[in-house]
């Protein structure tokens, strides 16, 4: 359970948010926060690849393309029904899981690192051939997808994207205590005794690939949604090291770092970038701190100081 | 296609692989004998174009500010050597990458604090800078012609380096097995250091040469440094001569393919049809290379375990 | 006594090096196999060719009347061919009782469940304490496997096995590294375990062999030089010049 | 657990600003791209629109005013990001943005939505021009196909018979095609998209001299246009045909491009030398205080800073957003180029101009006016906007 607490925290504090921002700050609060939400969403399902199956993948931005475009293309034609844009998404995200995932399992080690880059790269310069969709320039989202209500309340998608969050989180918990979370954690250990034991890993890896493909899609819709703005580059190769960077500084495989890390991230990339123009002189060297003088990121601190 | 046309575009692309071929160099001997991942690796080139063009500056001479800027490079990452990156060599892949990552967010708005964000030129030295006729109304440049014969040489005594001397014995071995050098009884923290300068200041002369051609701006090491991680996993990562031929590959499937794609679909598409197709396929066309190579041959082209001795 | 598990003139060779030539052997129900040979013979390569992880150049085997030859190692091991390694290979950030319930689990059915925390999983948390219990393994359960001493690793590996609930087990030296105050404990294990497995067993240790084994067959430079009972064997001069007159 | 908390806390406090208002004062948010090397685009409004703020007192329409420069660091997200904490946090009353269009696409939603006036000091994309205009979004530079519409006329007008493109492969890129190809009907030899931040051009410079054609239309800016311009120079092409250029040779590229790019031709709205009072009062003050020769990026944000005091003058203040609004539409003040006017969907209708590269005895580069294009020419997308 102490591992999940800065978690825990971290999420009662995120539910009072819109109260709090009330007296700091304002919606520019809630949507600097909802932002970090959606990154720490789509961590959440990287670290499923990193941190549960040992797999580092350096594509993963490209889900959060397919989510946003799909939101994107659709609301763009006039289906604005977020069961159905969660619906394509979910589809669209599970083929391309199989497809690629099917080739990059195939590696491992740098290897699967570079493959996964290139599919991602592929599926950036895609989308910036749609000359029909802004290309380069991206999409400008002229209204939000239709929630039966629920995006018309006040805070209405924040609380969307908290729900989901949670959710995911939880779900994700679980996965990792489950049955399939143990085949998983033991073949990143060693994965040629899980094959003698009666497991067929490559199935299971292809799973988890795909799990954690549709749950980055999804925040990318959700990105979409709470930008109103969708843009190639949210699949660029840039974004999935951002993801990276973002697993790694909440601390790898541990219950509560992607959260951790997400809202790390943003709020000291706002935090800082309000003080200077100059912030990567700052915030370069904090990162190279954190690595140095806290082994196993954020959240090993808070587990390090409770134990 | 006429073949003027064929041969410059050849040129071009053996000449944007012989840069890459330098920066790449560094990045697959640091990786492949110490096991470290240096993203920090491609501000390394952008440094030493900026260095240039700085001691251009001050001194005038061309060849007196490559020097300068070489040394310069050098002691730089000497200092990040010691200030940082020795203190990951044991780490975990992934903190190399998340520290190394700060370091080019730092060198990057450090550039740009001090030179600006306007991007800078210089000129090649005097009796270089000048074209020579291909046909009646092209011309093409002969630094260019000079970063090719320069990139070869480079390469070639590389070679020599690598397979006949002493060091260059204890570099592939490391490349293939780093505890046993240790074993060996050889200082592991100098010999890293020493394949650490020796890269970066490869890729820093990669950037010296590359100054006159291209823009001297901040950021311009990114995009390369992954085009070079790229070429590094093509060539089999350890190995100077899978690197060196997978440069070349990479620096022809790209430049051939931007300027072949858009026609070759307009045989078969509308027009408007292949415009809009074509680019991005010439852009994915090295991705699409690395991910067939890889497919078929994860080790890459010439992993350095296969290597004879 | 039906035969289990066979292998027709099977060949593996790495380059100019052949590590298998024409090895055709047969494992019966309810007999202990060994195959003994000096170090280099091929036997880790035999028993990688059986247990799917090296695939052969040519030849076939086949388990329960079925042709194995292309099964991944997986389906094999679903098949109920459960194997040991020279080099211990287990989960070493996983606890004993984890590792030994990791292969309890491969038998309880699918593997694909989300959301049920499975150490509250009581089909395998039993299967998983049936094996500790066959093996005495006097350590915690709840210790780290990478922390256990080098007996208990060797301990730890036959019970993973036996949580596999094989149908044949292929044993891989199991008394490598093991000193002889443990090794005896350990001869008494692969007594017991003969009274319900057929087992393949690779083994240097020759007390230990030539106590368990039914049968024994001598491997050379990938080839089987003679096979019969122990006695057989110890008679057998050519045996006894290749292999085991080092020894005695 | 109580640390979490407080980190938390002090970074968001760090991120909140205080929440004063004083009513007499104005606010005006900025946001251009200052990062990289398009940054030179975003100094020179930045440095424009200070300066007329430095002229006018500080003030706009006679107000104190509070003028926050943010980066777009040209990152959509980054921009959206800014522009919320503008309008959110800071509560602007004008945001002055963006450099690029795909920027303008980040912020638009968000600004619009805040009931702030957006202005372009640069960006005039077509998304925006047609049936998604807005009553509160108003454009002081042109409609991006504009320049290269007038390079199409200007290709007409001079009877080049064959001309080849070469632009990079953006959406802009794909509209400074579509925008020549509108008044330009002769031959096209062969359009070419480079991929964006191209470096190397010979291959596309030995296609432009196999094509044998009477001009090169080209769209390459900043670094791009610097790279372009030596190698075509380079390669001896440059003496062979015309250079009709947009975004490629400016007081922004020039200082890297020096002799290579002199005699080269562009067309905009406006050049340093334009024959009016108030530029040549611009052009002196201007490179008095920054040390170099303003662009048009600088123009455009100068004229938006008179554009925001005309109209908050006009108006009396910001209270009555509906008499701001129509003071801006009245674009009642002394524009740099002239002629100035706002269309139906608040782009500008105004001249367009074919411009030169020269050198000055000083030595520095700026553009020089040759002749007048168009007279008050307007954008083709005004008819589909329902203002």
């Amino acid at each position: 359970m102490r591992a999940a607490a800065p978690a825990l925290v971290a999420f009662m504090f995120l539910a009072a948010m819109p109260l709090l921002a009330e007296f700091w700050g304002g919606s520019y609060v809630t949507g600097l926060i909802m932002r970090a939400m959606i990154l720490a969403i789509a961590a959440l399902s990287l670290d499923l690849l990193i941190g549960t199956c040992g797999l580092v993948s350096f594509g993963h931005a490209a889900f959060l393309g397919i989510g946003a475009y799909t939101a994107g293309i659709a609301i763009t034609e006039g289906t604005t029904d977020l069961a159905t844009i969660l619906g394509i998404t979910i589809g669209i995200s599970v083929l391309f899981a199989l497809v690629t995932g099917a080739i990059s399992l195939r590696t491992h080690g740098v290897t699967f690192i570079m493959i996964t880059l290139a599919f991602g790269q592929m599926l950036f310069f895609t989308f910036s051939a749609l000359s029909e969709y802004g290309g380069d320039d991206g999409l400008t989202l002229w209204e939000r997808a239709y929630a039966y209500g629920l995006f018309e309340f006040e805070h209405g998608l924040f609380y969307t994207i908290f729900g989901l969050l949670v959710a995911i989180w939880l779900l994700l918990d679980r996965l990792r205590q489950s049955r399939f979370g143990r085949v998983l954690l033991a073949a990143k250990e060693n994965s040629t005794r899980m094959e003698t034991l009666g497991y067929g890993v490559f199935g299971y890896r292809l799973t988890a690939y795909v799990i954690a493909g549709v749950i980055a899609g999804i925040a990318g819709a959700l990105t979409a949604n709470e930008a109103e703005f969708v843009s190639p580059a949210l699949s660029a190769w840039q974004r999935s090291g951002d993801l990276i960077i973002v697993v790694v500084l909440g601390g790898v495989g541990r219950r509560s770092g992607p959260v951790l890390g997400a809202l790390a991230f943003v709020v000291l990339e706002e935090g800082l970038s309000s003080l200077t123009h100059d912030w990567r002189l700052i915030f370069g060297p904090l990162l190279i701190f954190i690595v140095l003088f806290a082994k196993g990121g954020l959240a090993s601190l808070f587990e390090r100081r409770q134990a | 296609m006429s073949s003027t046309l064929l041969l410059i575009q050849l040129l071009n692309g053996i000449q944007l692989g012989v840069l890459l071929f330098l920066i790449a160099a560094g990045l697959t001997l640091v990786f492949g004998v110490m096991g470290f991942i240096n993203l920090a690796h491609g501000v390394q080139y952008m440094i030493g174009a900026y260095l240039t063009v700085w001691f251009y500056g001050m001194t005038g001479h061309f060849g007196a500010a490559l020097l300068l800027a070489l040394l310069a490079a050098l002691a730089l990452a000497l200092f990040l050597e010691f200030a940082v990156f020795r203190h990951l060599y044991d780490r975990d892949h992934l903190d190399q990458v998340l520290a190394t990552f700060g370091v080019i967010l730092f060198l990057n708005q450090a550039v740009k604090v001090i030179w600006g964000p306007t991007p800078l030129v210089i000129s090649p030295p005097e009796f270089l800078a000048g074209t020579f006729r291909l046909t009646e109304n092209l011309n093409y440049s002969i630094w260019r012609i000079a970063i090719i014969m320069i990139g070869f040489t480079v390469a070639g005594l590389l070679w020599f380096l690598v397979t006949k001397t002493r060091i260059g014995m204890l570099v592939r071995a490391g490349a293939t097995n780093a505890g046993m050098v240790g074993a060996l009884g050889v200082n592991i923290r100098r010999l890293f250091m020493i394949v650490f300068g020796f890269g970066a200041m490869l890729a820093g002369f990669a950037g010296s040469i590359a100054a006159p051609i291209y823009s001297v701006e901040p950021g311009m090491g990114d995009g390369l440094l992954i085009t070079a991680f790229v070429v590094i996993v093509i060539g089999g990562i350890g190995s100077i001569r899978g690197t060196f031929i997978a440069a070349l590959l990479v620096g022809l499937v790209d430049t051939l393919g931007r300027s072949t794609i858009t026609d070759i679909l307009k045989l078969f598409l509308e027009p408007s049809a292949a415009n809009q197709i074509g680019p991005a396929l010439a852009s994915m066309a090295i991705y699409i290379l690395m991910a067939a190579v890889l497919f078929f041959r994860p080790e890459g082209l010439f992993p350095a375990q296969g290597r004879r001795a | 006594m039906s035969v289990l598990l066979a292998t027709h003139g099977l060949c593996k060779s790495f380059g100019a090096l052949t590590v298998t030539d024409d090895v055709s052997l047969e494992l019966r129900t309810g007999e202990c196999h060994a195959l003994i040979g000096p170090n280099g013979a091929g036997k880790t390569s035999f028993v990688n060719q059986l247990s799917g992880l090296l695939a052969p150049d040519s030849g076939r085997i086949e388990f329960l009347g079925q042709d194995i030859t292309n099964s991944s190692p997986a389906a094999r091991a679903n098949a109920g061919l459960a194997r040991t390694f020279q080099i211990t290979s287990i989960i070493p950030t996983m606890t004993l009782f984890e590792n030994v319930a990791l292969a309890a689990q491969a038998r309880c059915g699918s593997s694909y469940r989300f959301f049920r925390p499975v150490h509250k999983d009581r089909q395998i948390n039993a299967l998983a304490g049936e094996a500790l219990e066959r093996i005495a393994l006097t350590s915690r359960n709840d210790k780290l496997a990478r922390t256990l001493s080098h007996g208990e690793k060797r301990a730890l590996e036959l019970a993973m096995a036996i949580a596999q609930k094989p149908r044949a087990l292929l044993l891989d030296e199991p008394m490598a590294g093991i000193g002889s105050d443990e090794s005896g404990q350990l001869t008494d294990t692969l007594l017991m375990l003969k009274q319900d497995y057929p087992l393949l067993l690779i083994e240097h240790d020759m007390d230990a062999v030539f106590k368990v084994a039914d049968r024994v067959s001598v491997l050379v430079y990938g080839r089987i030089i003679a096979s019969g009972t122990p006695d057989e064997i110890r008679a057998n001069r050519e045996a006894r010049t290749a292999y085991l007159g080092d020894e005695t | 657990m109580k640390n979490l908390v407080s980190v938390a806390a002090v970074a968001l406090s760090l991120a909140a600003a205080p929440v004063a208002l004083a009513k007499d004062t104005l606010k005006v948010g900025m946001i251009v791209t200052l990062s990289g090397p398009p940054g030179a685009l975003g100094n020179q409004a930045r440095d424009g629109f200070q300066l007329a703020l430095e002229e006018m007192g500080g003030k706009l329409g006679g107000m104190e005013t509070e003028f926050i420069l943010e980066d777009d660091e040209l990152k959509a997200d980054v921009a959206q990001s800014k522009a919320r904490s503008l309008v959110e946090r800071e509560e602007v009353d004008f945001v002055v943005g963006t450099i690029f269009s795909n920027m303008l696409a980040a912020i638009y939603k968000p600004v619009i939505q805040s009931g702030a006036f957006l202005i372009s000091p640069n960006a005039g994309p077509s998304t925006f021009a047609g049936k998604n205009c807005h009553e509160n979004f108003f454009v002081t530079s042109y409609q991006n196909n504009q320049n290269f519409e007038v390079l199409g006329k200007i290709a007409t007008d001079k009877e080049y018979r064959k001309v080849f493109m070469l632009a990079p492969n953006y959406q802009a890129g794909k509209d400074a095609m579509a925008g020549f190809k509108q008044n330009y009907k002769g031959e096209i030899a062969d359009e070419i998209f480079t991929p964006l931040g191209h470096k190397d051009f010979s291959a596309e410079i030995a296609r432009i001299a196999d094509a044998e054609a009477d001009a090169l239309f080209i769209f390459m800016p900043g670094g791009m246009g610097v790279r372009f311009v030596k190698q075509f120079r380079a390669s001896g092409l440059a003496d062979k045909m015309a250079f009709l250029s947009a975004f490629t040779v400016d007081e922004t590229t020039l200082p890297a491009q020096k002799d290579d790019a002199v005699g080269m031709n562009g067309a905009t709205n406006w050049a340093p030398d334009l024959d009016n009072e108030q530029t040549a009062a611009f052009t002196a003050a201007f490179e008095e205080k920054y040390g170099y020769i303003p662009g048009g990026y600088a123009m455009q944000a100068y004229d938006s800073a008179k554009l925001i005091d005309s109209a908050v003058t006009k108006a009396g203040g910001v209270g009555d957003k509906d008499a701001v609004r129509a003071a801006l539409e009245a674009a009642d003040f002394t524009s740099l180029r002239g002629d100035f006017s706002f269309n139906n969907n608040h782009y500008p209708v105004q001249d367009f101009y074919l411009l030169e590269v020269v050198k000055r005895d000083d030595g520095k580069y700026h553009t020089s006016i040759v002749e007048k294009v168009f007279d008050d020419y307007a954008d083709s997308y005004a008819d589909a906007c329902k203002l």
